[in-house]
């Protein structure tokens, strides 16, 4: 159990380390003016944990680089990380003690959708806001919750990008699948009704929660021999799929969303992603030619973690900092006083083009980004050290479809 | 005298032999004719004119020209599970009991032996383009150092969390052994993630495991097909085999085998004998663990990425292989490993063809379940088991 | 007509047959034996009688009901109970909730009853121990009433499970090797026992014994079977004389010590 | 050694003894209430709050106190507390959730000893059928996931909500028997990994039956499902009365909340009841000896299969009722609710807590729904406050900043959870509270030596 | 006779919280056929199992040649010589009957000695040679009892322990195994047999014990025993 009555810091707390100790024109006010705490939420055990705690830590590290001048207003401002388990049942019960706790002003979280949408109802009763790093679902936003937000495009966009760029590409006839979660059918769905608008043959529609053998699937894609392979899901997934279809001789092109960001893609599908037609993904966060701050955030993130960030670290990153600006801007307008939730919630829909190391971001009335920059990124090369090199083929501004 | 013992011994040898090819000829054909006998009569459906439709032939031809390869890969898959079911009736065979914690044993054989690969990669001892015997000794070698890790980790599970509750009630063991595959779950990716920052893994690629031999093609439509098995399938099949004939050999054959029988059955009179029941029930432990490890190493050279969390469906499915072709009888987990492998990826394959689109290779597990139900409610003991219980 | 009668009832294993053609027959009220070497088929005779086989030949007729294709729940309803040659009481029950299982198909509450707990189900429930203790008391159990079945000495046990058995109130009763393991004395008992339960209650008993003090003494009639089929069928002295049966079964010594 | 074994026996004789277990277990609850109303969010106020229920039950007095005490304490303090801080009526309500759904699998696994290792399929069954009727799903089904209009009308009004918790129970009932029909000749663990493999099918078909019909959205989820409506005047009563003992205002959610935690604590006294009646009668007499030795069992006229269905439905319809209370409560329904490991759970209270016996089936599902939601949740949280502050560990003189990430003790509460199993297997086999008849059990094994 | 090959001194055997034996003193002799008769429960079968190690008492002490073996694990005792053929006779049920013999023979490595004793075993019990094939648990009773004995035959103990052999065995049979118990006795094995058939327990044994309730109430040797009241009255049917 914690301790309710905290002893206040020492008043010599030190400022962050991080923050440039150029400041100081009023060093005696470092009052403690109370702990402002950040919540995380998403899976940090069991099977999704690998992106689960890069969400955590990609938000941990936001915090401790940028609360710098909430901590000048004389804030103490902490991370309260919790494990939702990737199941509702956990998620709602955190969801209420994160609600409970008054300290506790924004939320970065969640990973699934299924834990996000019973959650949030939750932080909305409460009037807590979050803001999702990873939630494509369109339900998330569809509430027109005011604490709801997400800095990660709709599924229903994806999908469409994926689509007008295999247009583009000359793609007859594609072959889709999904991993059977509400993100990757999500996206799957909606690609295959743009894909049906332009034209092009859906030669297969299948999902599947096999992780491992995907052998009675490519027996499938060969036989109706498609120019494009779609796959709804996250890299791990789909890098074991792709390596067996080309080992099998498919020589077509593969695709897929922003789940298949990342260089554990290379190391497991290694040569079958630059062979044949290649590999191209759509993603929200373009590659560090776009957003240098990505290129740091891979160093700092590596620096203390050890790994390179799983997807999605980097949107948590944002969302961090998008809370901390959110609660500083409160803060401001409250003359340096402790913002009320409320205030916050609506400070995070004021911001104007918040530039995240992912992203430009603007909210629009329901929580979704306005106008997101999508990209389609080009594999490059089947070694994994070189992901940061991917090319840009495609650069998309697409605003989410209004309600 | 002496010659008698040694043909029965040498029956031994033979006879799980020619058991897997009648059971992988057997169950190969009888699903095969179940399935063009399928395809014939939907070939006048409208299943048949979608399919003519979709890839200009008819569902008759589309079926038999796929049928080599399905059957390829369904002997393969069947191989890995029987593998695993192998380790699982090993254990419930001494124990009766389902040992939950097999599935990261089996993790624990992958983790060690991909550690090592990868090792190996680093001081670039491994590499694509090293020689090919080469490249099999130092497979050989994460393969033993999997089987060992694996084996001693099972019995030191047993020695600690089965060994305290012998004699307790039949769920209480059940109970601990869920409690151990959450802990090595766990300890797994704590070791992982110290060590190596992430905790999924992924094994190197050298020699021409990956190679696909190929071996003729047919024509579908206007393309064609190729017909091949990949090299590291092949090594699944021998590995699986080898310890098949190993394993049936110990188990039927050899004095330490019939120690195992005797303490499964009844362990205060196994005692009588002059067995050393915690001696042979370590044993068994030790064995099904190696051959948990040794699969593990092998499902990470076919599948290539792992992580503390791979055991978990495998293990389930081959836990159903055990159970389908009779729990506690070795010959009876390979046949189930066999028709379940066959099942799936037949489901797979053919279901969205054969459904048009309505349900797709997302069903092939409730397939195999449904084949499972249908199995035990005719052979209750499943294919291979036997009803020989105590008299009334 | 008879009770039970059985007409070429056969049963094999695989290539074993381990009862031949049985024609059998017991009336109303009778008690017999059924007596023969190790192995002869008595025990498989009695499975098939109760259902827990399925003879491959012939006709089993209980009361005028066909059993062939009954299930032994059905057969135990219709009135026959049996005890087992290894004990096989429900060892973590109490001795009384051994018993009361043996009334099973005697009580009447249905599922609703049970829910409600209304007037005819405790009044049947209070019934069914008030017997259970009557019963344990009529087979010579005192005082064990609520220890588990399975910590009871072996000739209590054996007590037990007769009291189970009758518990259903059976028509048939029978009894596989009902005084194996139990000395003299307590064979004397059961003798008696066995006895009191064909007189007093007029329940009617096929009894399998290797103790030829038991089964010379209470038996009716003996049929005696060898190999699965019966080679012998009569009363005591004619049984105890033939030749047969003296071959195959007493042995020479036996005969002339206690004969 | 022995003399404290000896003194502490002596304490407590003393404290069973006379008035003192009412002095007791009042002491306990007055301190756990004032102690969670001053500090409304500690984890350790609420833990000593909620145990005092467990001494009320250890206590030596007369039944009448000990329901009296019970009762107002689960249906007056609790709410008020819980309005309080909703995470505590949150937990509560999953306690109770899962104490339901643990004691109706006790039927299956502890009374007739059936191992059903796929038990959350039924309560899938319940929550979808509620999830279909009780949303706008049935104006769906045309629809892909995600592609059907907005504003499209509810099926049936909220209120239908009492009327399906009735139906639930038929119809998990009826997919219990289904089920258990073809399987139910089997033995022991084929049983088991065919129950498994029914949770799978479930669930599966869960997240499958998006097409070629939509009808269950699949992995997306149903949302929203109605609630049976609930009159403003009952919150502004809430409000009125409580209002200064609460301190805040109350909102027509927590009141929900209030509603859903009273209603899951009734089922769970149905469930008793009717567990009880039933073990203590003809019925629960053949389950115990169908499981002690089927043969013996059919020959003294029990039908076997009759017998394992009525286990089977009974249990399934428990779940099938807390199925349709967890869509209403959430609102929200999807397949991850079902998993496998849902089942693991619920099996593990049942053993945790003493198979069999159904005052130790609710206190291991308390005990594993607080271990997961409140001490290791808690205590990771702890750590990681001590972590981003300057606390040192004191004889090492390590500074809690300098402790790895990968240490982060949020990722290892399955480890925790795991050796707590284990451990509480090798102490207490029999359970935390183990049924009289598997006492008896046990203290005769255990000597086997 | 000989040494006292073995010796319980004042042991205390529990199951749980069931107080078995309470305080058996007893001696074996080599060369001695040793009978223990007694009620049901008296404790004969939980003596047999405290001295082969299944049961180890809390008190007091088993000597084997003056070796304490009162903690030692069953299968070293085994090894040691003593071998116990168990009440209920606990046979392998899914190992057939060969393969039950064989186990008999766990301790011994050479197969020639193996296959003379099978071949003794089979000609004392021509019935285990018809079924040697078939699966110890779908013998019938008497079989299985016929299978719990020749198994204890192939151990060749230099002790054997036989629990109420002759149940469950037609006449004829029961009259074989006191045969053969003499014969084996005849050839130098000890022989602790427990019966409830007392009268011809006592006619071949040299020395007999009497258990009540968990203590030894009478000893003495066979011939007295059989003319004493009590064990007359109770355990020889003789009124
Ligand atoms: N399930 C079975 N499979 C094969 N053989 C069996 C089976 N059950 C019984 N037998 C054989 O059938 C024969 C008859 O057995 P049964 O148990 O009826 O004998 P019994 O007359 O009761 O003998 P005992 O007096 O020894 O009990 C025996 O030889 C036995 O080995
Ligand atoms: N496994 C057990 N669990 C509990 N109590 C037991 C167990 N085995 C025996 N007992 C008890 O120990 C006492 C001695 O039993 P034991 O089996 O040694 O008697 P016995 O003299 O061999 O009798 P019998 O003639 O019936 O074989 C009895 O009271 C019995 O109830
Ligand atoms: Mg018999
Ligand atoms: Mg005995």
């Amino acid at each position: 159990g914690q301790k309710p009555t905290e002893a206040p810091a020492p008043a010599t707390e030190a400022p962050a380390t991080e923050a440039p100790a150029t400041e100081a024109p009023t060093e005696p006010a470092m009052v403690e003016k109370g702990t402002i705490k950040i919540a995380t939420q998403s899976p940090l055990s069991g099977g999704q944990s690998s992106l689960g705690v890069d969400i955590k830590n990609g938000a941990q590290l936001a915090l401790e680089q940028l609360a710098g001048p909430l901590t000048e207003m004389g804030f103490k401002v902490e991370l309260a990380p919790y494990d939702d388990q990737a199941n509702p049942d956990t998620g709602v019960a955190n969801a209420k003690q994160i609600v409970a706790d008054p300290a506790v002003l924004c939320l970065v979280g969640h990973l699934n959708s299924g834990v996000m949408i019973p959650s949030s109802e939750e932080y909305h009763n409460a009037g807590l806001a979050a803001v999702s790093p990873a939630n494509t679902n369109p339900k998330v936003t569809d509430r027109g919750y005011l604490e709801v937000n997400r800095i990660v495009g709709r599924d229903d966009v994806q999908g469409v990008v994926g689509a007008e760029y295999a247009n583009s590409l000359g793609v007859k006839s594609v072959f889709i699948i999904h991993d059977k979660t509400a993100y990757g059918q999500g996206v799957a769905e909606f690609f295959k009704k743009r894909a049906e608008e332009l034209g092009i043959t859906v030669a297969g529609f299948e999902g599947t929660e096999e992780k491992a053998n995907f052998d009675p699937l490519v027996t499938s894609i060969l036989a109706s021999n498609p120019d494009m392979v779609y796959f709804g899901g996250i890299y791990d997934q789909a890098g074991v799929l792709f390596k067996q279809a080309r080992e099998k001789g498919y020589q077509g092109t593969f695709m897929g969303p922003d789940g298949m960001d990342s260089s554990v893609l290379a190391e497991i599908a290694g040569e079958a992603l630059v062979s044949g037609g290649g590999m191209v993904y759509s993603t929200v966060s373009g590659p560090a030619s776009v957003y240098p701050g990505t290129a740091k955030f891979v160093e700092d993130f590596k620096a203390k973690f050890g790994a390179d960030p799983q997807p999605f670290a980097a949107q948590a990153y944002d969302a961090m900092a998008i809370c901390l600006k959110a609660i500083e801007d409160a803060a401001m307008a409250k003359g340096g006083e402790m913002p009320t939730r409320e205030e916050v919630a609506k400070a995070i829909r004021a911001l104007k083009d918040f530039p995240g190391i992912t992203g430009t971001y603007t909210f629009n009335d329901i929580g979704d980004v306005t106008s997101a920059k999508y990209f389609v990124i080009k594999v490059v090369s089947a070694d994994p050290a070189k992901w940061g090199e991917n090319e840009v083929v495609q650069t998309l501004d697409i605003a989410p479809p209004s309600k | 005298m002496q010659r008698f013992l040694k043909s029965i011994q040498l029956r031994e040898l033979l006879r799980p032999l020619g058991q897997m090819i009648a059971f992988s000829l057997g169950s190969s054909a009888v699903l095969s004719l179940i399935i063009i006998i399928l395809a014939l009569i939907l070939d006048q459906t409208a299943v048949g004119a979608s399919t003519m439709a979709r890839f200009k032939v008819s569902l008759f031809s589309y079926t038999i020209v796929n049928l080599p390869q399905v059957l390829i890969d369904g002997l393969t898959l069947g191989f890995v599970y029987a593998a695993i079911a192998l380790g699982y009736t090993m254990v419930y065979g001494v124990l009766e009991f389902i040992n939950f914690a097999h599935s990261e044993i089996f993790a624990i054989g992958a983790f060690v032996g991909v550690e090592i690969l990868i090792a190996l990669k680093g001081r670039e001892i491994l590499s694509t383009e090293m020689s090919v015997g080469n490249a099999y000794w130092w497979l050989i070698l994460a393969l033993l150092a999997g089987m060992a890790a694996a084996g001693l980790a099972a019995v030191v599970v047993e020695r600690l969390a089965y060994r305290p509750l012998r004699g307790a009630p039949r769920l209480v063991p059940l109970i601990s052994a869920i409690g151990v595959s959450f802990f090595l779950q766990d300890a797994i990716r704590l070791i992982e993630s110290i060590t190596t920052g992430q905790f999924h893994r992924i094994i190197p690629t050298f020699g021409n495991f990956d190679q696909r031999l190929t071996f003729g093609s047919m024509p579908l439509g206007a393309g064609s097909i190729s017909l091949g098995v990949q090299i590291k399938s092949l090594i699944v099949i021998i590995a699986a085999v080898v310890m098949l004939i190993g394993l049936n050999y110990l188990v039927n054959a050899t004095k330490v085998g019939k120690a195992i029988r005797a303490v499964a059955q009844d362990r205060a009179t196994a005692s009588l004998m002059g067995i050393d029941v915690n001696h042979i029930i370590a044993l068994t432990f030790l064995i099904g663990g190696m051959l948990g490890g040794a699969a593990g190493v092998l499902y990470a050279l076919k599948f290539t990425r792992i992580d503390p969390f791979v055991g978990f469906f495998p293990g389930l499915k081959a836990f159903t292989a055990a159970v389908l072709g009779g729990i506690g009888n070795l010959t009876g987990a390979l046949l189930g490993g066999i028709v379940l492998g066959l099942l799936e990826t037949f489901a797979g394959t053919f279901m969205s063809i054969f459904t048009m689109g309505a349900a797709g290779a997302e069903y092939k597990d409730i397939f195999a379940f449904s084949i499972l139900i249908l199995v035990l409610i005719f052979r209750p003991h499943g294919l291979m088991g036997e009803n020989v219980g105590q008299k009334a | 007509m008879a009770l039970l009668e059985t007409i070429g009832v056969t049963k094999r294993f695989g290539g074993l047959t381990a009862v031949m053609k049985m024609d059998f027959k017991i009336e109303q009220g009778e008690i017999l034996s059924i007596i023969g070497p190790n192995g002869a088929g008595k025990t498989t005779f009695f499975n098939t009688l109760t259902g827990i086989y399925r003879p491959e030949e012939g006709k089993i007729i209980f009361n005028g009901h066909p059993l062939i294709g009954l299930r032994p729940d059905q057969i135990a309803a219709l009135g026959i109970s049996r005890t087992f040659q290894n004990i096989r009481l429900f060892g973590n029950m109490t001795v009384i909730e051994n018993i009361l299982v043996g009334m099973h198909t005697r009580l009447k509450q249905n599922p609703l009853q049970v829910l409600l707990r209304n007037k005819a189900f405790m009044e049947e429930e209070q019934e069914a121990e008030a017997r259970a203790a009557q019963l344990m008391q009529y087979v010579g159990l005192t005082n064990v009433g609520n220890e588990l079945a399975r910590n009871l000495p072996y000739g209590a046990q054996r007590r037990v499970e007769i009291a189970r058995a009758l518990a259903a109130n059976p028509t048939l009763l029978l009894l596989d090797e009902p005084t194996a393991g139990m000395n003299p004395q307590e064979t004397a008992e059961a003798i008696k026992l066995f006895r009191r339960i064909r007189d007093e209650k007029g329940i009617t008993i096929l009894l399998i014994e290797h103790d030829m003090r038991v089964v010379m003494s209470i038996s009716e009639r003996i049929t005696v079977m060898d190999y699965g089929e019966k080679i012998a069928e009569g009363l005591p002295e004619q049984i105890r004389s033939n030749q047969r049966v003296i071959e195959a079964y007493l042995g020479r010594e036996t005969v002339s010590e206690k004969g | 050694m022995k003399t404290l074994g000896t003194f502490s026996q002596e304490m407590l004789r003393r404290i069973q003894s006379g008035y003192m277990p009412y002095l007791v277990s009042i002491l306990h609850a007055l301190v756990g209430i004032y102690l969670v109303y001053t500090s409304p969010r500690s984890n350790i106020a609420f833990l000593i709050f909620i145990s005092s229920l467990l001494t009320l039950y250890t206590v030596k007095t007369s039944a009448a106190y000990k329901v009296t005490a019970g009762v107002l304490l689960a249906v007056v303090v609790m709410p008020i507390l819980g309005v309080r801080n909703i995470f505590y009526l949150e937990i509560l309500f999953q306690i109770c959730v899962f104490a339901a759904l643990a004691l109706g699998l006790n039927i299956v696994v502890g009374f007739a000893g059936l191992l059903d290792l796929g038990y959350v399929a039924f309560y899938a069954v319940g929550a979808y059928l509620w999830a279909f009727f009780g949303s706008q799903q049935y104006y769906v089904i045309p629809y892909a996931p995600g592609t059907q209009p907005a504003d499209l009308p509810f099926l049936l009004p909220g209120d239908m909500f009492y009327l399906f918790l009735m139906l639930a129970v038929i119809i998990a009932a009826v997919t219990g028997i289904l089920l258990g029909l073809p399987v139910l000749r089997l033995r022991g663990d084929y049983l088991a990994i065919v129950t498994l493999g029914f949770g799978e099918v479930i669930r599966v078909l869960a997240n499958n039956l998006d097409k070629p019909w939509n009808i269950t959205n699949g992995p997306q989820g149903i949302t929203p499902i109605q609630r049976p409506t609930l009159p403003p005047a009952v919150v502004d009563l809430f409000n009125n009365t409580l209002g200064p003992v609460i301190g805040h205002p109350v909102k027509a959610s927590d009141v929900y909340n209030v509603l859903f935690y009273l209603m899951a604590l009734l089922i769970i006294l149905v469930i008793i009841l009717v567990a009880r009646r039933l073990d203590d009668s003809k019925i629960g007499r053949a389950w115990t000896a169908i499981r002690e030795d089927e043969t013996a069992a059919i020959a003294m006229g029990i039908p076997l299969v009759r017998m394992k269905l009525a286990a089977f439905a009974a249990g399934a319809s428990f779940a099938g009722a807390m199925g349709v209370m967890f869509a209403a409560s959430r609102t929200f329904v999807s397949p991850e609710s079902f998993s496998f490991m849902q089942s693991i759970g619920v099996l593990t209270m049942v053993i945790l807590g003493g198979i069999g016996s159904i005052p130790g089936v609710i206190l291991g599902a308390a005990v594993v729904v607080l271990l997961n939601l409140q001490v290791l949740q808690g205590l990771s949280l702890y750590l990681s406050q001590l972590r981003q502050s300057d606390a040192v560990i004191p004889i090492i003189n390590f500074a809690w900043k300098n402790l790895s990430t990968q240490l982060d003790p949020a990722k290892y509460q399955r480890l925790l959870f795991g050796i707590i199993l284990i451990l509480m297997m090798i102490f207490r086999p029999a359970g935390l509270i183990p049924a009289a008849r598997r006492q008896r059990e046990l203290a005769v094994e255990e000597s086997g030596d | 006779m000989g040494k006292r090959i073995l010796e319980l001194d004042n042991v205390h055997s529990y199951y749980g919280h069931i107080h078995a034996l309470k305080g058996i003193s007893l001696y074996v002799e080599e060369g001695e056929i040793v009978t223990m008769i007694g009620a049901n429960g008296a404790g004969k079968s939980t003596t047999l199992r405290t001295i082969s190690g299944l049961l180890h008492p809390r008190e007091g002490t088993v000597k084997l040649e003056g070796e304490d073996i009162t903690h030692t694990d069953p299968h070293l005792i085994v090894y040691k010589g003593v071998g116990h053929v168990p009440e209920g006779r606990g046979i392998f049920p899914k190992l057939t009957v060969r393969e039950n013999l064989e186990m008999g023979a766990f301790t011994i490595t050479d197969p020639n000695k193996i296959q003379q004793r099978l071949e003794w075993v089979f000609e004392l019990f021509p019935r285990l040679k018809e079924r040697l094939d078939q699966y110890g648990g779908t013998l019938s009773g008497g079989e299985q009892q016929m299978l719990a004995i020749g198994r204890g035959l192939m151990q060749h103990p230099r002790i054997l322990m036989l629990d109420e052999p002759s149940m469950g065995l037609a006449p004829v049979l029961v009259e074989l195994i006191f045969d053969i118990i003499q014969k084996l006795n005849k050839e130098g094995v000890t022989i602790l047999l427990v019966e409830q058939n007392a009268h011809m327990a006592l006619s071949i044994a040299h020395r007999g014990y009497v258990l009540q309730t968990g203590n030894i109430v009478l000893t003495d040797s066979a011939e007295k025993l059989k003319k004493n009241e009590m064990v007359q009255k109770t355990y020889l049917g003789i009124e």
